[in-house]
């Protein structure tokens, strides 16, 4: 935990903080879900750097899951947007 | 907004602020980040030599605590069941044109289907060693079969394969605690196996096992739940 | 071998952020899906590549981390655009052209 | 680490109080699968890893799977 | 800054849980209603979570390479009790919804006041 990774921790926040303002005033759905897709990617690097940060190999496992999984939810409700299942 | 502003809005906020500081008044002075748990200190100190696994919150769930455990997974049965039983009473249906799926989509379905399943019997199988279990590892498995029926449009989960899976391993977890009544220490579910070397794969006595059935059953559970809300309501 | 791994990381970061900013300031949906899906894919991977050269017992977990979000990124990205077209979202004031809907698939209404 | 902490505790609450807000329930479902995101991260950040990823099975795919089935099922829009 | 770093999650979570009863008593419709009870859900677990951290603790899982002492771990208990109850509420919130598509199924809307003698 020193200033590198603090400045890392903050630019990441910007980021995140931009993609939640689109997430709150996109006008249309589609709008939000590519929000919250961007938000997922960028809190997987989050959870990496993350336990980078703490040293603990095992937590990198949580962050496997998430890149795998995650994509599921926004393939049902993109789904759903174009009348498909 | 408008509903603020109604009769029923204020009665409303009026409880809502009487019940905030009724839990904050309750819970609220609960120190953060000094647990004072003689318990959770205690399995952390002798978790490892009693029961062998690296994880000490699979050897509470599997291990101190595994008759609540199935319990919970009780509870998970007869939501299953009861959700089969309301919604195969549906008559209505609708018919409507369906869009195809992509390219892209029904590739990416069938190299990414196999791919989670495999993930998730890693996660069930090593659970006693990384972060991990049943309960995650038979969720993973159920997203697996949302994809599917997301994907590849006419694939469907056999009824019968997955109640009888569940049904099988509901029954493997409670004769395997029915084993350790009559072999080992002579309560319901005790650990007679050998606990093996600590970080090892083949360590902690029954623990594995037990997690692998619990993942096959929850695994099961939703992969039925979520063809009975797709087909029964299509 | 360390400060490698904090170069690779601060370009990473530095795309995620780059892509939290386009996705706030292009126009409709189709510039956002580039915006908030390419430029974090890149950023993503270069930054857990990056931990990954910080840090070398973690390298091949941290790679298969890494291919698994250039793996599936796509996928929802490509299936939001084709609803996003698909449900009859507008294309933006100074939109020049409009290739999908020459394509058979894109246009039968 | 509180860095991090704070911001996401903010982005769960403000994604939170737009569910009441939303007429449309594809915007509250999106912005429900938005909280579960948040709450991982919390989850994590607490040294949970275990939760974080049950939290992160479930909240994320299989509850927004259902949501959708659900919706698909009745209808859109409030009101 | 200590203020915020001693008491951060516990306002996430006691606002969670408000703006889930809130959710719960004021919205009418069925499905808007589900969503504020899986809310509430998540605001309770984060609670049962925060209750058990340790400050400057670590995960209760050992590994060979990480040499840690079983007093600088964080309380395993509700770990194991907020896993399973996670669980749960998914597959109750499943039932809830079968419960709502039926009632749709019957009176042909979701709106509380137009279904006899569910809203105050």
């Amino acid at each position: 935990m020193n200033a590198i990774t603090i400045l890392f921790l903050s630019i990441i926040c910007l980021g995140l903080f931009l993609s939640f303002l689109r997430m709150l005033s996109g006008p249309t759905a589609p709008d939000r879900a590519v929000a919250v897709d961007t938000m997922t990617t960028i809190i997987v690097a989050t959870l990496v750097l993350v336990a980078f940060i703490l040293e603990r190999y095992i937590y990198l496992d949580v962050a496997l899951v998430y890149s795998l999984i995650s994509f599921v939810g926004l393939v049902a409700l993109a789904r759903f947007l174009e009348k498909g299942f | 907004m408008k509903e603020l502003l109604s009769l029923r809005g204020l009665i409303a906020l009026f409880l809502l602020v009487v019940i905030g500081v009724g839990i904050f008044s309750a819970v609220g002075k609960i120190p953060f980040g000094q647990p004072d748990s003689e318990v959770g200190s205690a399995y952390l100190e002798d978790g490892r030599q009693e029961t062998g696994a690296a994880n000490t919150v699979t050897s509470v769930v599997v291990g101190y605590r595994a008759l609540d455990t199935l319990g919970e997974v009780a509870v998970l049965f007869i939501a299953a069941t009861g959700l089969s039983t309301i919604l195969a009473t549906s008559k209505k249906r609708i018919d409507r044109k369906l869009e195809d799926a992509s390219l892209v989509l029904k590739t990416g379905c069938r190299v990414f289907f196999p791919m989670i399943l495999l993930f998730g019997a890693y996660l069930f199988i090593h659970g006693h060693l990384t972060p991990g279990g049943g309960f995650q590892g038979g969720a993973v498995i159920g997203s697996a079969f949302l994809l599917t029926y997301l994907g590849c449009s006419g694939r469907r989960v056999s009824r019968t394969a997955s109640r009888s899976l569940e049904s099988l391993s509901g029954f493997g977890f409670v004769f395997l605690g029915l084993i350790g009544l009559m072999v080992g220490e002579s309560y319901f579910l005790s650990n007679f196996l050998p606990k093996g070397e600590l970080y090892s794969l083949l360590s902690a006595g029954i623990f594995p096992l037990i997690y692998i059935l619990i993942g096959l059953k929850v695994g099961a559970e939703f992969a039925g739940v979520i063809d009975s809300m797709i087909e029964e309501s299509r | 071998m360390y400060y490698l791994g904090v170069v690779v990381t601060g370009v990473g970061v530095l795309f995620l952020c780059l892509g939290g900013i386009g996705l706030f300031r292009f126009p409709d949906v189709y510039n956002r899906v580039q915006a908030g899906t390419k430029c974090t894919t890149l950023g993503a991977f270069a930054t857990i590549i990056g931990v990954g050269i910080m840090e070398p017992t973690w390298f091949w977990k941290t790679l298969i981390i890494a291919l698994f979000i250039l793996a599936t990124n796509p996928i929802s990205s490509h299936s939001l655009g084709r609803a996003a077209y698909k449900s009859g979202t507008e294309l933006a004031e100074g939109s020049v052209v409009d290739m999908a809907s020459e394509f058979e698939e894109y246009s039968e209404e | 680490m509180i860095i991090i902490a704070t911001v996401t505790v903010f982005f769960m609450l403000g994604a939170a109080l737009s569910v009441f807000f939303f007429k449309d329930l594809m915007n509250a479902v999106v912005a429900s699968s938005l909280v579960s995101l948040t709450a991982t991260v919390l989850f994590y950040l607490l040294q949970a890893p275990d939760v974080a990823m049950a939290e992160a099975a479930i909240g994320v795919a299989l509850v927004t799977g259902i949501f959708v089935v659900a919706i698909r099922r009745t209808e859109r829009y409030e009101k | 800054m200590s203020f915020l770093s001693s008491y951060i999650y516990y306002i996430g979570a006691f606002g969670l849980i408000i703006i889930g009863l809130l959710v719960i008593l004021l919205k009418r419709n069925l499905i808007k209603v589900i969503i504020g009870i899986n809310l509430l859900d998540t605001g309770v677990n984060l609670f049962l979570i925060s209750t058990g951290y340790l400050k400057g603790g670590t995960a209760p899982i050992f590994s060979p390479g990480y040499g840690a002492v079983p007093s600088a771990m964080v309380d395993p208990v509700p770990q194991g009790l907020v896993l399973t109850a996670i669980v749960i509420g998914a597959s109750v919130l499943a039932l809830a919804l079968s419960l709502g598509i039926k009632v749709y199924d019957h009176y042909g809307t979701l709106d509380l006041d137009k279904v006899r003698g569910q809203r105050w």
